[in-house]
This record gives structure tokens, C-alpha cells and sequence, in this order.
């Protein structure tokens, strides 16, 4: 595979959506020892909109995919990671404005744009403890495959990375930093979530690049 | 979990049915998306007043909305900051023409939603300003981090910008004031125990019988730290410290002092903590002039309770004293 | 036991200064023998409304002191009725030539205390009758008990005899129209979980998860049947129909219905259970023209509710409407 | 020993408020199963008060003793209790007054009084579950001996009597009624009070009697 079209995309948020449903509990009880015990909910009720919401709706380009997909979050989720997953899918509509698949490095940019617009929103940086601390390293991690299925895992490998490597830090944005030295020993749901974003993109191009191997014999 | 519902998932809908069904003289509720306005809005030429937040915090903010206090509440799901949208129809519904002031609790899920929807209701032609409340003092304040949360001195302003905006104050004279007030009270709140949000369904921490939690927000949150559980006078006195050296509070101040429920606490212990909070306050060398005792901004069913201390000078404590009528708030008409 | 008190046998008067502190400006407080009356007591020519009751119950009834409702409330220990020189004293304090009523639950003990202290009274000169409020439905009307408890039409009925005392009505029109109101209002209550007296430190009963106590009064005692924890819908509907077929309400009648919280039940709890019951009150053919939503009845720290319904008529509404001010109730004022 | 001296009535309210204050926990325990759980604090702050009053205050004969004990319940106890037994005692003052002693006739006449006036005030008959159970019973056992120490034991034992089968009735005054079949099974909380209460006088005798037996041989 060396695009994202616009049905994969579409699949994607299919992906996101089963894998959030199925981590609701898990999501929640990371939110439940550090935060609020809501991230859990919010993703499955944004993602449940995005699904019905695509049902319905015909995307005639990427851009107007995600901006769809961003909208809906920001209108469903609410709390932190509403405006956050939000605006990053809505950044991501702007570099994706009017194409109908988006090549490696297009997607790139877009993903990097997406990760700006978080960390300009929630004025953090990684080491905050926050959904940065997994998108940064996932989207950093793009650039060390050329091919985009690999890319995509590699991303997918280092956001979990990065999520798991929130355990030990003090949080320092959001609820999290009320706690103080307590938030220390406990995972961040949003970079729990993260990871389950580019978890998702990286089997929806597993599938496809298996699907197309079975095809056409190459990935 | 035990609760008096019905599906986890319509908590917030439910309730709100029952408000519009029990106050349907001072308020109307949208369910889609849900807020409540008073029924009179928009008021010409008045400035609009809207908060918002999680739900879970009953009678906060729906249970404000009326004359002299707020006119619209956005609730979202339990312990979630309202959407954009919700923000946004809500502040519509009470433009009246004077602009839009957004109460806003520091937390950043309430900041950056209120702030879309501030952005988009200014592209649409509306001013807006916005008065944040950060007065938990259990919180240590810092650029570097969210800062500190928002808790019962929300309720306080609530009340005093709504009888401020009802006297005809302009948009610009309300954020001051605003600003005024959020710069002259502190809070810190206590919990004998957590409380379940009810997707959830599970308690947000546990507690052995002689412990408590110390320094806790609104929303189920574990504390800055558990201790010991001690007397009444006693967290009275760990809650009042902080609160009284952070401002500071000085000799001779005149104070409005609020001894506030976090959902499961009976007013009978409120009173008790109020007896003491009130001599260590006079100890301190404070006029207590204006009192509030009861749930007003609670954590669903979490047994525990906050205090918090706004200075008052003769604006506040008039303000404070006028008329307000909502469905939790009533005094002067 | 978690609370927020120091010596459990200093409750109740850790509170009362609790009060006093807070509500200077309205009550006063006595604590030898304990009691509150309004600050402006005694008022000349007006009967003196005088309740009481164990303690445990906040806000009633000195949280129903001041203007426009009690001008004494007489507050026993916890769940205990207080003794007749309180209420003697109480009484005395509030006189102001033109009788005193007493406002009784039907309890036994506080029958006897207030018949006893009626009596002294009486040997004093004093004028004094008394209305009996006996309004729960979970307990069977037979004069071979101790018949029914009374409950929340309690708060009504203290706000509405409160409002009349105040525009003048004599000791007789009192009692009559006392009476009246007791004929016309029905409640029932439910617990989720037990209450904890603090001297004795332990639940007065234990629940499963799943269980409730249906018919419970405000003692912190089981009620009438335990059962299985139903949705809050189908609990509204097991309370309201008893209390729909009892009085019996009719179609076309006009009520005020409550629902009160026993006192870690919140308040987004209620309005679920305010919802139903308003469905369920106008599927039977009732309008209802006003609501109270709130704990202003409690048994300490037990979460669940009860249902007032009470049947008004134009005298009633106006009553219900006219000012109170009091630390728990205040409006038009 | 055949007469009760002002002396002895002393002894009998401080031995009755030593016993309720060792059985605060039981007579809670037993209002906690069918009241509200203060019987045990009611009738210790009553007894405590009275004991206090004792103190202080000179009692010239009988009647004043048993009035001052039973005003001192009325306005300290509370609850159903303190007017019930605060009744009682003001009761028992009528027969008993300006009388330094009261033979045993005069006991039963006393005793009598008091519990007509609980009966009265309560409206409560035997088998209503209530203090009355153990109160009619134990004056009725009076006069089952002559001697006096002997009719307090015998009053004292039927009135535990009397307690204990208020266990299997079902209640039909006072708190305990609210349950109505859910009473059955439990011990009524007044009516093991009021045996202690005969209990107390039945030590008292005893102990006197044995010391009067030290010193003069007989009872
Ligand atoms: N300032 C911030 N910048 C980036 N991410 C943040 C920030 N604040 C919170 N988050 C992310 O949001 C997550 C919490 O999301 P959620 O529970 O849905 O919202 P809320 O905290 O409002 O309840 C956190 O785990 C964290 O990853
Ligand atoms: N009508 C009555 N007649 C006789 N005794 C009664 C009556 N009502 C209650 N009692 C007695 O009073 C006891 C309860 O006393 P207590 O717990 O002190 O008062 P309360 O019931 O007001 O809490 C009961 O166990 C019963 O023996
Ligand atoms: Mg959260
Ligand atoms: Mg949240
Ligand atoms: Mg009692
Ligand atoms: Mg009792």
C-alpha cells in the first residue's frame, strides 16, 4: 500500500471505533485513577457518532472526511480530548483538502499538523503526561519506514511506547496534574487512546496491503 | 453502585426533564443539545450570562439559571466539560443584544470548549468575554501546569455577576468585576468518600473507615493526599489554613463565609464545620458578614464537604443581597 | 461510621452554634434547653407556630425558622423527641398573646412531650392547640396503634400554617385550617442504604446491592418491606400509587408534589424521581401547579427519597406563594 | 428488710443507672432492630441527670425523692420514654408523699400507680409489645410473696419474663408498630429497660437485706 484512500480512511474510523468500544473499560479505568472516570465514555460516545455519522454521509474528499470526523468528536466528546481529537482531525482536513488519497508524506504532514494543533490547544509538551506523549513519538516514528504499512506500525509500536511511558511521569496538564506525585504509577487514558488511534490505522493498512498482496502479490 | 436512575446513559436527560417539569416558571430546558435557559431570555439589552460543566454537580449550574443569576447552563455528561454546540445555541438563545460572559471552571476540557465556542460565536457577530474560576487552593498554581480547578467559588460568582448583569451592568464592567472576584476567594474540599459515576459503576477510589482525602475538585477525583480521618474541628481547621494564608485573608477583612455539601454530607455536620470555620475565621481576625451553608456544588453522591472564603466589600455584599430566583437559589423575590 | 462531628454526643449542639453563627441575622438560638426562634420573636398578636422533633432530620425544623413559617422549633437529640420544658420554653418565647400552636409528628414520643408541654402551658394561661401530622401511607391507619407517622407533608404544612399565622389568622383558624392540610396530603418514602445514629455508630440496618427498604419513615428504621432494587421509574411508581388511591386524589384536582431526598441522595437523583412522578401525577388526570425538589426532610445520611403529594386549592396556593424567609426556605422576601 | 426507706429508693436509682449504663449497648442494639436506635442513650442521659441531681439535692421524704426522679426523666430523656417513665415516678410520688418509708402495701399501691398511668398515657394493654409487657406482669408478681425482698425478685423475674415474650408479638404501639410483621422476633427495648429498672430494686433489697442480716440476723 502506498496511499490512503478514502475508502481506508473510512475504515479506519471503523477500526478506531471497534477498538475504542472494545478498551472503554480500560480507558475508563485509567481515568477513573487519575482523572475523572469519563475518557472511557467519551471516546465511545464520539466514535458512535462518527460511525453513524458516516453511515449516512457521502465524502466526496479526505478533507471533508476528516473535517466530518472532527466536527462530530468536537460536538459529541466534550471534555478535554473532545476539542483536542477534535481540532487535530479538523488540521488534518486542511492538509487533506480536496484529495481523494493522501501519498506518505502528504499523510505525514497531516498527521504532524494534527499533533500541532493538540499541542498549541492543550499548551503541552511530552513529558506533560498527556495524549502528546504517544502522538509525538507515533508521528516521529513515521519517518523511519518508507513503506506505509510499516510506517504506520512503526508509528502504532512507538505510541504504545510512548503511552506506557506515562506510568512514571507527574502530569503537569489536565486533571491528572490536580494530583500531583499521586498521578505518578498510573498510565494516561488520552495517551491510551492515542495509541489506539494509530493502532487502528495500522491494521486498516495491514488489511488492505494483505488483502492487495492476496491480489496482487506485493504490498 | 445505588442510585435512584434509570439507564446509566440517560442520567442527564432524565434529570433535566425533571427540571423543566418542576420549574418550568423559571426555566426551559433543550434536550437537543441540552441547556436550560430562564424563561424570560434573551432579556434586551441585558448581558447574557452562561456557564457550564459537567453534570454531576447538582444544583450547579441548571439549578442557577433564573433571574439574577445565570441565563443559560450548559450541562454535559456526568463529570464532561459541554461541547462547543451546546455553548453556543445556549449563548444564542439569551443574546440579548449586550453581549455573551461566559463563567467558565479552570479545568481544560471546560476552557478549551467554552473557548471554541467562543471563537465561533464572536464569527457570528456576538462579543463574548470570559470569567474563569480557579480558587481551589489545594491545587498549587503555576504556569507550567492547568493551574488551579474551579470549585465553590463558582457558585459566589454565579450569583454576584448575575445580580451585577441584572442591575445592567455592560459586558466589559462584568468580566472586571469577574476578574474582581475571582481574585478575592479560596476554597479547599475534603471526602469521607469517592462517589460512582454511573456508566462507570464503580466507585472513583476507596477509603478505609478512618481515612480521608484531602484537597479533592469536583469530580470524584482523588485528593492531593489521604490522611487520617480526624474531628470536624479539626479538618475545619486543615481546610481553613491554606485557604486563609493563600489570598491572604487579612485582619479586619470583611468575609462571605460557605460551608458547602459534596452531595452525601447531612446539613446537620455542615453545620458543625460552619461553627468552626466561623471562629477560626473570627480568630483570624475576619468579619464574617454574609454566610452560605448547604449542597451547591457537589460531587454526585461523594460524602465530604469544601469551604470557601470571598472577601466582600460593599458592591459584593449588595450584590450578594439582591434579588435572585432560580430553582436552587432564592431569596428577594 | 464516617462523619463529619467531634464528640458524638456534641452534635446536636455543635450544630445549633453552627446555626447560630450562620443565621444570626434570622434566628436565635437557645442551648439551655435547645431550641431556636426567630430573631423578631416574640411578635404581638400573631400565634406562635412552634414545631420539634428529634434531631437528624436538617433542615427541618430549625432550618424552618423565621418569617412566614415557625416562629420556635425545639430540636430533641437524635431521633429523639424533645422533652417537654424545650417546648415549654420555646413556646413561652414566642408568645405573643394570641396562642401557640404546636406542629406535632405523629410519633408517641412526640405526642407525650408536646401534650405534656401543652399542658404546663395551659397551666400558665397560655392558649395552645395542636395539629397532628400523620401523612405516611406505608403504615396502616388503625386506632389500635400508634397510627401513622408523620413525614414530609410536614415541611408543607409548616410553610403553609407559617403563611397564615403571618397575614393574621387566629389560633382557630389555624387548628382548622391545620387540619385541613393534614386531610389532604399523603407521602411515602424508600431507602437505598441504612443511616448511622453517631452515639451508636452502627447502620440500623444492612442492605444488599440490590436491595431497597420500601415504606421507610425518617428514623433510620426499615420499613415496611425489603424488596429488590428496581429502576428509579418503577420505585416512583411503587410509591406514588399507594399515595394516589390512599387519599384518594381525583382527577382534575390541582396538587403541589415533593420529593424530598432523605439526605445522600442527589439532587440529580431526585429530579429523575421528580420526572416520573410528575408523568405518573398527570396520567392520573392531576395538575400540578407547584413542586418542591430537595432534602428538606432527612434521616441523616440515608440515601433515597419520598413522595408528598398534596392536594391545594386557591387558599393554599396563595399560602405556598407568600413570602418565607428562613435559613432553608426563603423567597418573596 | 420490709419497708423501702428513703435511704434504699437513693440506692435503687444509682444501682438502676449503673445497670443502664452497662446495658447501653443492648438496649441500642435491641431499638436498633424495631425503633431508631437511641433507647440506650435515652435512658442513660436520664438516669446519668438523675443520678447527678441525686448529688445535690436533699430529699426530705419520698414523695419529693420520686418527683424529682421523675421530673428529672420528663426533661431529660425525651422520646417515648422519658414521658412513660418520667410519668411513672411523678406517679408513684402521689402515694408516696411525706412518707420517710413505705411498707410494702404502699409499694404495691406506688408501683401500681405508675404503671396505670403508662397504660394511660400510652394507651398501650398488655400484648401491644411495649414496657407495658414487662411492667404489668412484674407488679402482678408482688404480690406473690409477702416478704419484700422476695416480691422484688419475683417482680423482677416476671418481668423478664415479660421482656423476653414480648419477643414473639407483633407490635401495635410505639415506633416498633411502623414494621408491623417485621416487629415480630424482637425484644422490645422499653420493655427490657423497665426490667431493669425492677431488677435494680431487687438488688438493692437484697444487699440491704443482707446487711441488715449481718447485723441482726434476719430479713
Ligand atoms: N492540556 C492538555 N494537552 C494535551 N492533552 C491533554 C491535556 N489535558 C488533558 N489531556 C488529555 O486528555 C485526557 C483526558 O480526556 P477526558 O477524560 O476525555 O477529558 P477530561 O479530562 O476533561 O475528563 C488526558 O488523559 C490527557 O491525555
Ligand atoms: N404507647 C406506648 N405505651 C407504652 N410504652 C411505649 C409506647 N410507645 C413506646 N413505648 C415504649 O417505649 C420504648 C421506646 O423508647 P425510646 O426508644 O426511648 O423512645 P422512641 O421510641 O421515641 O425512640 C418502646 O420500646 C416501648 O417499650
Ligand atoms: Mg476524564
Ligand atoms: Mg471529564
Ligand atoms: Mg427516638
Ligand atoms: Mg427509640
Amino acid at each position: 500500500m502506498t496511499e490512503l484512500t478514502l475508502d481506508q480512511a473510512r475504515l479506519w474510523f471503523a477500526a478506531a471505533g471497534d477498538l475504542v468500544e472494545r478498551e472503554i473499560a480500560r480507558l475508563t479505568e485509567l481515568d477513573t485513577a487519575i482523572g475523572d472516570a469519563d475518557h472511557g465514555f467519551n471516546m465511545q460516545r464520539g466514535f458512535y457518532a462518527v460511525r453513524k455519522k458516516l453511515e449516512v454521509t457521502v465524502t466526496e474528499d479526505l478533507g471533508s472526511l476528516f473535517r466530518l470526523v472532527g466536527m462530530t468528536l468536537v460536538s459529541t466528546v466534550g471534555g478535554a480530548s473532545g476539542p483536542l481529537y477534535g481540532g487535530f482531525f479538523l488540521e488534518m482536513a486542511k492538509v487533506a483538502n480536496g484529495k481523494a488519497y493522501l501519498g506518505k508524506n502528504e499523510i505525514c504532514t497531516a498527521l504532524a499538523a494534527g499533533l500541532n494543533d493538540i499541542k498549541r490547544r492543550g499548551k503541552a509538551e511530552v513529558g506533560d503526561k498527556t495524549m502528546v506523549d504517544s502522538l509525538s513519538p507515533a508521528v516521529a516514528a513515521l519517518e523511519s519506514a518508507t513503506e506505509l504499512c510499516a510506517a504506520f506500525r512503526a508509528a502504532a509500536d512507538a505510541a504504545k511506547t510512548g503511552a506506557e511511558g506515562t506510568i512514571p511521569l507527574e502530569a503537569r496538564k489536565g486533571r491528572a496534574s490536580y494530583l500531583g506525585q499521586r498521578s505518578i504509577g498510573h498510565q494516561d487514558p488520552g495517551a491510551t487512546s492515542s495509541w489506539l488511534l494509530f493502532e487502528a490505522l495500522a491494521s486498516v493498512c495491514q488489511q488492505a496491503a494483505e488483502k492487495g498482496g492476496a491480489a496482487a502479490g506485493s504490498c | 453502585m445505588k442510585k435512584l436512575i434509570n439507564a446509566a446513559e440517560n442520567v442527564v436527560r432524565e434529570a433535566l426533564e425533571g427540571m423543566q417539569a418542576a420549574h418550568a416558571d423559571r426555566i426551559r430546558v433543550s434536550l437537543e443539545p441540552f441547556y436550560a435557559v430562564r424563561r424570560d431570555a434573551p432579556i434586551a439589552g441585558k448581558v447574557g450570562l452562561v456557564s457550564g460543566g459537567g453534570s454531576g454537580h447538582e444544583p450547579m449550574h441548571s439549578g442557577y439559571v433564573g433571574r439574577g443569576m445565570l441565563d443559560a447552563a450548559c450541562p454535559g455528561e456526568i463529570f464532561t466539560s459541554p461541547t462547543p454546540d451546546q455553548i453556543v445555541e445556549a449563548s444564542q438563545a439569551v443574546n440579548g443584544g449586550a453581549g455573551i460572559l461566559h463563567i467558565v471552571k479552570n479545568y481544560t476540557g471546560d476552557m478549551m470548549n467554552f473557548e471554541l465556542a467562543a471563537e465561533m460565536l464572536r464569527a457570528g457577530g456576538i462579543a463574548v468575554e470570559t470569567v474563569v474560576v480557579d480558587d481551589d487552593v489545594a491545587v498549587e498554581d503555576s504556569r507550567y501546569t492547568a493551574g488551579r480547578r474551579g470549585v465553590g467559588l463558582t457558585v459566589l460568582i454565579e450569583k454576584l455577576l448575575g445580580a451585577a448583569a441584572e442591575e445592567g451592568g455592560t459586558l466589559a464592567d462584568l468580566k472586571r468585576l469577574g476578574d474582581f472576584i475571582r481574585a478575592s476567594g479560596r476554597s479547599m474540599g475534603m471526602a469521607l468518600t469517592a462517589c460512582t459515576v454511573p456508566q462507570h459503576g464503580k466507585p472513583s477510589f476507596t477509603l478505609a473507615d478512618d481515612e480521608m482525602e484531602l484537597g479533592i475538585g469536583i469530580h470524584g477525583e482523588p485528593g492531593r493526599r489521604r490522611a487520617k480521618l480526624v474531628s470536624a474541628d479539626e479538618v475545619t481547621t486543615m481546610l481553613m489554613e491554606p485557604i486563609l494564608a493563600d489570598l491572604p485573608f487579612r485582619k479586619g477583612e470583611e468575609v462571605l463565609l460557605f460551608v458547602n455539601g459534596m452531595g452525601a454530607t447531612p446539613l446537620i455536620e455542615l453545620y458543625i464545620v460552619y461553627r468552626k470555620a466561623a471562629q477560626i475565621a473570627s480568630l483570624h481576625g475576619l468579619r464574617v458578614i454574609r454566610s452560605l451553608v448547604g449542597t451547591y456544588i457537589s460531587s454526585l453522591e461523594m460524602a465530604g464537604c469544601s469551604i470557601t472564603l470571598l472577601r466582600l466589600n460593599e458592591q459584593l455584599s449588595k450584590l450578594w443581597d439582591a434579588p435572585v430566583d432560580t430553582p436552587a437559589l432564592r431569596w428577594g423575590v
